[in-house]
């Protein structure tokens, strides 16, 4: 039922210059690299990307912004990336932060069709300017918009040719809400299975989200390899 | 090299008195940095779960060179274990479960407090803005906060204050403050003295505490 | 008797031209009653996914009287089956996907519907209110939103009014109705007629209708 | 960690008079039915229960109705019942109709620390009557606020001692939301298993949502029984 792609070149092809893509991932874990590679060679620019993270230096979405192909980045913590800070010292690259929680639930919303909710995080700090407070039982609250984006890029452990997607261990994080709020998602996947490989019960993104999936092998590269020697 | 190692040594006291506020049953966030370091000191009979906001209920020990999965870190970008009992989650469930309150407790580092409970600890005017991460999310998610820090600034200048001169990460949102010299709790009534670190007095304290410090009737000498 | 048979084929009539609506590669949600039963017309090489609101992507047929699960209903509470590439969710999850416009097509029951896309088809004052479920949502849920009623309500008044006497279920949300009688379309530009059934005429359905019809250039008469 | 619970009665005795209670389920599926019941036997009165439904006249919540022990019921579709329309009639019972979706939403900002939020339901019908009507790129939407409850109960097919919790097929239904948004919630499982056989990926309410849980044997009674006949 979905499209099922054979080379991600083809997966992003259609992407303009102008686009704005979410991208799932925490740190390096659980991005759709192979997206990402075939976006960095698609020499697409202008794009606006959201995502919690910007990838390191040379690896993730790192690679969009060394290509200088990323005009507005919006994400929580942009802090492991050298050319990141220069383009954004130079006035090369707009950043707009935002808070974790509140990122995540952003993306939800705008998945949910919900246009704004309220959330304490924020409240007194820069994340409030321009955005109105409203007190709910003596306590006060920003009112926060939903988001959604053009393209979302995740990538999932297993997925099945109905969309059905299953993330593996803390790979899922922001993915499952980036799937939602995308008008086109593509899912990179670790392995397209059978439908009956697919436990009902267990499936994180219901396929209805998913528009394309394509099966690609990942390098998954460890930011802080830290280890408990053997006794 | 005596610096560095007392600078390990503060640290380890900090992390170690921290590690008193977490009771058996709790559910804590560790903030990145020291405060993750108070999973080392935790006693073995306290039945506590740790959560990581990238979508981890139960974070375990560090893996063994052979366990180590690229798919399995935690809020630090550490590679880790997960505990008996723990479950994964997404990021949208992770901070559902910081913004209702189902913590019992986040430790989190601190760059500066002020009297009324306000914190900063992301940015400095000035400086690369790396980002809040998940800090705006967790000071309003646990039933309590603490802000473990050094008791002044590497100027020697105090870092508990009448008021903030950083932008804030959250207003009136700490609950109690451990440092290197003492353990302050933010009241109604302001700021209270509840113990002092083996080696300081209140006066030194007071001294080096831009607000006013109360002293608590049950304050607590040589406590860690 | 002769009545009750005619109601049925009249159901039948309606259930099957709404079937014409749905494409293949649809998601769709059928509401309770009569648009359940267009799930029995479904054209087999169509491919599609029914969504039930009580968390099932992907209703299957009816169970066998050993595969019947109590655990697994549709919206309507009858024991349904999963089909294949079907999916469990949260309620939440469920309205998230309806909510946010993630279907293609809703077709639901309707008492009233105004020239505007008005739609009323939850409550009667005076009666008994039973509540509106889900349709308060589902009719601001699909990129398209299928109404299907009687042309008449029981006492040969017309159900498709200038405005609606009931209370609303969604204001301006209807894209088109589907009577035994008709297919008109709610534009931007008021109704629209662009099918009349066998057995009627475009000036049967004009006085059978409150609002001013349209009458569509491409009109295709005696099409169900 | 958490209170396993022996019996049904010692599970509900701390309940109050004029407490607010959560109860899970989708008609008579996924619901609770040993703790209701044991909510009857324990003759609490002035209740105020928010559940999509109400049970029947003779299952589920329809027996504490019966009982008469509700004041105020939140619902979404009460229509199974002929003692809940006497009981409304009658002037006994007050109830507040939220649609499903909202009323699921609600709950999900109960749980979620989220106070409020904006939904295109209800916009111009009698829901709107009292709420905030706001405009989102050109969209009217209604300002809906969170739901939180004193107790709630909810009911799971395994449940583990640290409170971790997997659903079964279209059991799942208002559960998980429930299980967020209740001071205390106490979980029925069918089965209370070992915390190795709760894959950590497969977990739907992850223990901290979870105060304490009790196993159960269900009846699980059909509403409309519907079958194919065989070939």
């Amino acid at each position: 039922m979905k499209t099922i792609y054979t080379s991600f070149q083809e997966a992003v092809k259609r992407i303009e210059d102008y686009s704005t893509i979410m991208v799932g991932g925490f740190g390096l874990v659980g991005i759709p690299e192979n997206l990402i590679k075939a976006l960095v060679e698609s020499e697409v620019k202008h794009l606006t990307v959201i995502s919690n993270n910007c990838g390191v230096d040379d690896w993730g979405l790192g690679l969009l912004l060394k290509n200088k192909q990323i005009d507005k980045m919006i994400g929580s913590y942009v802090g492991e990336n050298k050319e990141f800070e220069r383009q954004v010292l130079e006035g090369e690259l707009e950043v707009e932060l935002t808070p974790q929680g509140t990122l995540a639930e952003r993306i939800r919303a705008g998945g949910a069709g919900i246009p704004a909710f309220y959330t304490p995080a924020g409240v007194g700090t820069p994340i409030a300017e321009g955005k109105e407070v409203r007190s709910f039982d003596g306590k006060e609250y920003l009112l926060q918009t939903g988001l959604t984006a053009d393209y979302s890029f995740v990538r999932a452990a297993k997925g099945d040719r109905y969309g059905n997607l299953i993330y593996n261990k803390t790979a899922r994080n922001f993915n499952p809400m980036i799937a939602t709020a995308g008008k086109v998602t593509i899912a990179e996947v670790e392995a397209l299975v059978e439908p009956e490989e697919m436990n009902p019960d267990h499936i994180h993104t219901p396929g209805i989200y998913v528009q394309g999936l394509i099966e690609g092998i990942q390098e998954k590269r460890i930011e802080r390899l830290t280890v408990r020697q053997e006794a | 090299m005596a610096v560095q190692l007392d600078k390990a040594l503060t640290r380890e006291k900090i992390a170690k008195r921290a590690e008193r506020e977490i009771e058996s049953g709790y559910y804590v966030n560790l903030g990145i940095g020291i405060p993750t370091m108070v999973a080392n000191f935790i006693q073995e009979q306290k039945e506590i779960v740790l959560q990581s906001e990238n979508g981890l209920l139960g974070i375990g020990r560090s893996p063994y060179e052979d366990e180590v999965d690229p798919d399995l870190i935690n809020a630090g970008k550490e590679t880790v274990t997960a505990a008996p009992g723990a479950s994964y989650c997404s990021s949208a469930e992770s901070f559902a479960m910081i913004r209702g309150e189902h913590l019992d407790l986040a430790i989190l580092g601190g760059m500066e407090v002020a009297e009324n409970g306000d914190l900063a600890n992301w940015m400095i005017p000035g400086k690369m803005i790396k980002g809040m991460g998940g800090a705006m999310d967790i000071v309003h998610g646990a039933k309590k906060i603490v802000i473990i820090m050094d008791h002044v600034n590497k100027h020697g200048a105090p870092k508990i204050l009448k008021s903030c001169t950083l932008p804030l990460t959250g207003k009136g949102v700490v609950d109690r403050i451990i440092t290197d010299r003492a353990v302050i709790d933010v009241t109604d009534e302001g700021l209270v003295l509840v113990e002092v670190a083996e080696g300081w007095t209140v006066d030194e304290i007071k001294e080096s505490t831009e607000s006013d410090l109360k002293v608590s009737e049950s304050l607590l000498n040589t406590s860690y």
